[in-house]
């Protein structure tokens, strides 16, 4: 087995329980996001274009879709006779098997993984966040460092700063101070989920947090402030781009409208990083005579009747005449019948939407932003 | 096992088809015509074919490359192109459909299958090859040839076309290729079954005879020989041997039933997949009755027409009853009606172009207008 | 998604604990055989050489070297569009997870993968046994008979019966008794493991399995006798090939043996009944001068030039100068030092052979079979 | 990028080229000699790479396929396999490397590398292009150009070489394409490290003159207004230009020292896998000092011999100090010395073949004898 010089451990088993309805049967990294991507295509993607050919993804929610999406990782040029991508699982070894019962714990229950490429750094991320990043330019700034930690953190808006794992750096961006959700923040410096660490030091951690019986076995709770006070070199990663958790329904609607403003504020035809995803077989959208599409983004196979504002309509949708979809989320496969007016909705993939459930799900003019799916027909955010 | 024939000569298509072959034409917003015929034979559960190539082959193994996207990219049979330069003593020109045949004898007879689907690439059609193979089966055929009526079937059609006589029975009694006065609506459609030995033999007699037309030279001169049928076939075939019969088979799929039976309702149409992001209707667009796949940025106006992967139009910009091709860009303040652009055309900024249905203007590949 | 006639439900998630060492860190199924195959590839190869393209893999104990091994398929012929090769591991959803705790849990706990394919028939298959078998005569025998399970039987010898599942049947094939394990067997006809089920009729008895508490959730234990009880058209598929369950470390040893005899039992040449397996790259095997090689099977990149006598060499095996290996099986990248006499042995993947663990090792002489790993240097079985 | 021209005519190794290019000629039991160059290029993390076809290219594209036995079917980059048809205006032959390069231009342009690697494909060697590249910008070279000295170089080789002299720090001072007498003993190894833009203007250069040749006609000529360095490479390098030299160096491979060099000691040489059971030393076989590959049965005696796929040696039968290709059958009671059996060669029970080692006997593919 080739050596590598950095692994990436993508943590996508998370459950998503805030995503609600929308990760029922569906790990949360796989939720359709932009028209025609899921989640984790931005994360996957980001290796790719970084030059990282070696990404494990840790799976253990509702994995079979997620499983068969990204297959042997073709789509994202992650298909390498060496590394490339793996999916990992949860496995019993010996007599016994383990649930990942944190991140921490998923990364240390596959270490014999990582240990097969003696890799110099391993990077951990996470599969349910939006952004474009290069991975290889926060490894050159590790390396500069002499870091044997190096986290990746952007600025949020103060009011929000309890919500992330908030860092107080020394000017050089030496990290001083780690504190996952304060109610206080100190600043609003906030992690991004992205770690690099020096493989040797990361082991080292890791199997010590798997002896300590009083751990959460997390990154953010645990093994990043045990680092911290043991007095390793950690450094801080100033990243500038737009970064976006979708961990919430707010979240994941807001993201949407952010791919609608023009200019975008997150820009999916940038030819210099490209968002790759596995590409379904399907025709051209047809926009009929009687519909009307603007400010919007729409996707293959989808046929359009009605009127389409401001929306982003994925792949294989239906929009019966008639139907006014507005500030909406039309995920792959649903339909929207003839006669139904959807105000800042998502609609789930292979929903369907009559007049009657549209009914139920309020005009969205208040604030609230209407869920539809096919298990429960329609569910209420407030945002 | 099936067999596609790209050699074909379409001096009609103009521009279209210098830089490639009529297989692969763009059509449709999406698709090559080839791709009609490969999924047809993909969705009858044919995975051994043969694709044989003439000149210009190299977009053929580009969109074809190792199958994958047909799902024929595997250890027992799958996609086999072959081009023309492989077959040392031809010089790597067929004179016709019969050497091409020739020159693949040794494929055809290693396949494990016993049936032959033997196929031209001009015509795009979603028919079920499992029906077809139950009425040649069912009648004892030893050829079955497909064709459909085409009621407006006019001299300079007929010049370009194959047509059968047949039988009450379906039995066909008479073959004219290209005639100038058209003999009957039976159109063939270049599509026909047969047993692998049959068809080594035919072909080996035509080329010893120094004979190289599979049909005119190879069945019509058997007819009374050989158990000759003719499969009728209803649905939509859009057959390109012109440029205006490709613009006006492009514009008829913007109607639902056209689409319906030519796209959606068979299954799927199989063709090379491409990582684009969806197509962006800016807030200023204005877009009726057309087809457009992903990666567009459109901010202008576009009626009637099919966009291709990555057009861009820009703000102003007027197209009308259009086709055009992957990656074309019309910039601001134009006019385009009844024009064909291949790809990666540029129209400039206030540029005005204007053919006619039956006359479309065709902008080659790459030209800056 | 297509709908395929028949899918396969393959068990691979057997801890093989009978294999001792040989599975310390590897699922059965992925054990070395045949000098370059793994035992997985013989049920994979059938599946493909019979036409059925849609096969899940069932995996749960230390599947990393399985799951890589297998990836999407495409040494099988199994990358397809629609089917394929799915990785079925344990996984979470809603609030809990579960590990497979039986056979018939394991298809349970995946009956939505099956559902996605809407087939008529299912076949349940087990990755660790060693034979040449087109299902889809199987098949025929099963519609032809109208029957909702078949089970393939073949005849062992009487005094073995009690290892396996045993059936009576009538003239016609109809199953009328079935006896998991009986001490005393009524016939020698032994359930090889693989089952053909009406879909509709499996599901409704996976279901009702997964409900009842003192169920062990076993196919053979509970859901095959279940089913004979209420009276299911059941038939016995006489197969008369060869066949053995690898599961111990004497039948291992037995089967590679089977390999050796001229003409050979169990046929690795056979053109019309390819064994596809994933191809390591390596040179072609050399025999030295001094080398003497006879009676054996050797695989690429082995390097001969000691003595071999009625052996089986893996793939990039070393073999030192005057050495002799007689009747033993030499597993990939093992090594064996100079001066190392090896009779009866069993030398596991990337293991070193010295003269002195050699020595420990015994000489085989009185029946026993000597297992070298790279883990415990040496351990002796009684055949 | 790299570039691997495989135009090369061997008119020295006669049938063993008939139907395919040296680059595709077997060698070492389980290779093509082009799958060391392209070893080379993939395990210095070059991924971009273009392969150039001359005539007889089918074999070309049968073996490398998508590219993916060497990591090579990439979205970014990856094989790219440019057979000579698909440029139209040279009538689907090169008249020499830098027309075949210039019909690349267009790839070469647009690739997103700086330096390009130009490599021809009839010499196997494991050579570090890392190493070579640090070496190129050590000096700050416009071109660099690897070679090996060769102590045994007759009048005969001479005539199928390009010879460098170089200054003691590395300069090249004069090249001499196939002289007849040799002017020392430098063999340039059709490899070279240059950016990519000067090699298109040199390219464009040797065209629009009406040159052809690369290295005499683009390089040669530029020595004085050029930093051309040699880099000396000290491993084994087989050179295969006859069928001796095809012969001698794959009977080199029997000693372990040569196989370190080319095969095992810098990392995989990667190859097209095939799906071949292990080969069977039946209980009467006798095997000394051999090379074999998969998929063999043997129950006969070989010596000092390369078998490569699925070969058969009966019972009874000798071979001695020969290469036999893949599928050969080699029948009872025979006696094969110093011979070359290409693929699926046939012989007969009885039979004796006896070449000598300065002249092997060569058998063409497919024949019975």
């Amino acid at each position: 087995m080739g050596t590598k010089e950095c692994v990436a451990m993508l943590l996508a088993g998370g459950q998503g329980n805030r995503l609600g309805i929308l990760t029922k049967d569906l790990a949360k990294p796989a939720v359709p996001f932009g028209g025609k991507y899921r989640i984790i295509d931005f994360t996957l993607s980001n290796c790719t274009n970084s030059g990282i050919d070696t990404v494990g993804v840790l799976t253990q929610y509702e994995p079979l879709k997620l499983h068969s999406y990204l297959g042997i990782g073709q789509p994202w040029d992650l298909d390498r006779l060496v590394g490339g991508i793996s999916i990992l699982p949860p496995y019993t070894s010996g007599k016994r098997g383990e649930w990942y019962s944190g991140t921490a714990n998923a990364v240390y229950q596959n270490l014999r993984f990582i240990m097969q490429y003696d890799p110099a750094y391993v990077l951990v991320l996470s599969g349910d966040h939006v952004y474009k990043m290069d991975y290889s330019k926060m490894l050159a700034y590790h390396r500069d460092n002499g870091a044997s930690v190096t986290i990746a953190v952007i600025k949020v808006p103060m009011e929000e700063a309890s919500r992330f794992g908030i860092m107080t750096t020394r000017s050089d961006g030496r990290i001083e101070r780690f504190d996952e959700k304060p109610e206080k923040p100190e600043s609003n410096l906030a992690s991004m989920g992205v770690y690099i660490f020096n493989w040797s030091v990361l082991r080292t951690y890791l199997i010590e947090d798997a002896g300590m019986e009083s751990s959460s076995h997390d990154f953010g709770k645990d093994v990043i402030p045990r680092m911290l006070s043991m007095g390793e070199r950690m450094y801080a990663y100033r990243f500038n781009g737009y970064w976006k958790d979708v961990g919430t329904v707010e979240s994941l609607w807001e993201a949407h409208m952010d791919l609608l403003a023009e200019p975008p504020l997150f820009d999916l035809y940038d030819p210099s990083w490209r968002i790759y995803a596995r590409n379904p077989v399907e025709p051209p959208h047809y926009i009929a005579p009687t519909a009307q599409v603007k400010g919007s983004i729409v996707s293959e196979g989808s046929v359009v009747y009605g009127q389409v504002e401001h929306s982003v309509i994925f792949h294989g949708v239906y929009i019966g005449p008639n139907t006014i979809v507005r500030d909406s989320v039309i995920m792959p496969y649903a339909e929207i019948e003839a006669g139904v007016e959807l105000y800042k909705a998502i609609v789930a993939e292979q929903a369907v939407v009559t007049q009657n459930s549209a009914a139920e799900g309020g005009d969205g003019k208040a604030g609230a932003i209407s869920v539809y799916s096919s298990l429960a027909l329609t569910r209420n955010y407030t945002a | 096992m099936g067999i596609i024939y790209t050699g074909e000569r379409n001096i009609d298509l103009q521009d279209l088809t210098r830089a490639r072959p009529v297989a692969t034409l763009p059509f449709g917003g999406r698709y090559r015509i080839i791709d009609f015929i490969l999924s047809n034979m993909v969705r009858s559960s044919i995975t051994n074919i043969g694709v044989i190539t003439q000149s210009n082959y190299s977009s053929v193994i580009d969109h074809l490359g190792s199958g994958a996207d047909w799902d024929l990219d595997r250890r027992r049979d799958g996609l086999f192109i072959f081009p023309p330069c492989s077959v040392q003593d031809t010089g790597g020109w067929f004179k016709g459909s019969a050497e091409a045949l020739q020159s693949i004898a040794h494929y055809i007879q290693r396949s494990r299958q016993k049936y032959c689907v033997v196929s031209g690439s001009h015509m795009a059609y979603s028919l079920s090859l499992e029906q077809m193979m139950q009425y040649h089966q069912e009648r004892a055929a030893d050829i079955t040839m497909a064709y459909y009526e085409d009621p407006q079937l006019t001299q300079v059609d007929s010049a370009h076309c194959t047509l059968l006589q047949t039988t009450p029975d379906g039995r066909i009694y008479d073959i004219a290729v290209q005639p100038r006065t058209p003999s009957g609506r039976k159109v063939y459609m270049e599509l026909c079954i047969l047993e692998k030995e049959l068809l080594l033999q035919l072909v080996d007699k035509c080329v010893v005879r120094g004979h190289y037309h599979l049909v005119r030279d190879g069945i019509l001169s058997n007819l009374q020989a050989l158990q000759v049928y003719g499969y009728q076939f209803a649905g939509y075939v859009a057959r390109v041997d012109s440029v205006q019969s490709y613009y006006q088979h492009n514009m008829a799929l913007l109607d639902q039933k056209v689409r319906d039976q030519l796209i959606t309702s068979a299954g799927k149409v199989l063709t090379k997949v491409k990582n684009e992001p969806p197509t962006r209707h800016a807030s200023g667009a204005r877009v009726r009755n057309c087809l457009v796949a992903n990666g567009c940025r459109i901010y202008g106006e576009v009626e009637n027409s099919v966009l291709f992967r990555g057009v861009r139009i820009d703000k102003g910009a007027r197209v009308c009853n259009s086709i055009i091709m992957q990656g074309s860009h019309v910039g601001e303040d134009t006019l385009l009606e009844q024009v064909v652009l291949d790809k990666s055309v540029v129209i400039s900024p206030g540029k005005s172009l204007i053919g006619q249905a039956n006359y479309p203007l065709v902008i080659s590949k790459g030209v800056t207008v």
